[in-house]
């Protein structure tokens, strides 16, 4: 598992990719959610935060693969 | 419905006719999203504009695979620059041609909406003094 | 605002985004008009395009005046073409700049709309063995 | 007085400009539109026709002078 963090979640983590070994043993979406929000509570304060696996967006209760691509997206603001 | 989808690092604005001209096609509509000098009175130095590249695409290709769907146009054209970006210059095209100029306007209006809604892009904006992600806090 | 209006017998489409950048603009609409290939399923050779030229011109300073008046707008264009134009070439440029997207498909919409409404520009379609003056009969 | 005619206003009319001696007397854009279609009937075939004063629509009430330049306004189709 990979997990990517872009724009503001990237600041707020420090760094802009995880190999997540420490995640290893998370169910889903909605486990690596609390997990992130306890480790780094200031991503509690954004407006939104939603999360993709393997580029598509996914919701709290979809279940994480060993192998997939995890990625935070913070509101999007883009044109 | 051909489509032209594109993340760049500049933008050249001045080929959009050439793009979507086509001979089926009465009516193009285009928007140019721009960097203004100024944001809610602050005095902007510039932009930085990041994506999540792959899935940013293919978000642009879901865009255009809808307004196939809803319009009838003969072509489709959505590019964003990522990087740094100075006033006046261009940060968005997107466009739509068609037989008729309603449905032009439609999409185009559809076009930009949905990308700054659904589009995994994210803006910074720049100040003498201060750097903020856009929308990012309520 | 600042305006650029023009009659011209060759317009240049890749130079309109400049024309309407301004510092204060985040958002730029722009629609062309262009020739089709075919007009109700006959095959259209070239049309022709003729002015009553300081009417047209003065008619269209006239919408620049209200669409001033109903939106916040930094810039707007509206060029025409005249004379022979064939198929894929463009015949009408019309575009606003303005701080927000609203406003500027809102104005750029008006714009064409109400060029297609009341300046005095006659079209006239050629086909094979045909040539018929667009709109002239019920 | 001089009359302009566009579009298939000219085809009908076979040329795009009259000085208009003959039409000397009319008093208002209505008793101009009431001859032309008199000596061109093909004009009440149109979809519409106005008439424009100096650059200015006209209504059919508006009184025409010696110098006005008068134009015969077929549908417009620009665009």
């Amino acid at each position: 598992m990979k997990i990517l963090f872009f724009g503001i979640t990237r600041d707020i983590v420090g760094k802009p990719e995880f190999d997540a070994g420490e995640f290893k043993e998370i169910g889903t979406v909605g486990d690596l959610r609390d997990l992130l929000n306890a480790k780094y509570p200031r991503l509690k304060d954004l407006s939104s935060l939603n999360f993709a696996i393997n580029e598509e967006f996914a919701e709290d209760s979809k279940a994480i693969s060993a192998n997939d691509e995890i990625a935070l997206i913070p509101p999007v603001s883009g044109g | 419905m051909e489509r032209i989808i594109e993340l760049v690092e500049d933008l050249d604005p001045g080929k959009v006719y050439e793009e979507l001209s086509h001979p089926g096609s009465g009516g193009i509509c285009v928007f140019f999203g721009a960097v203004r000098e100024a944001t809610k009175k602050r005095k902007v130095s510039h932009l930085f504009f990041e994506s999540y590249e792959n899935m940013a695409i293919k978000e642009m290709n879901r865009i255009a695979d809808e307004v196939a769907e809803k319009w009838n146009l003969n072509k489709v054209i959505i590019k964003h620059a990522v990087g740094n970006k100075k006033v006046q210059e261009p940060v968005v095209i997107v466009g739509a041609s068609s037989a008729h100029r309603d449905s032009s306007f439609e999409a185009c209006r559809y076009l930009i909406d949905t990308l700054k809604e659904k589009v995994p892009i994210w803006k910074k904006e720049f100040f003498d003094d201060d750097e903020v992600w856009v929308s990012a806090h309520p």
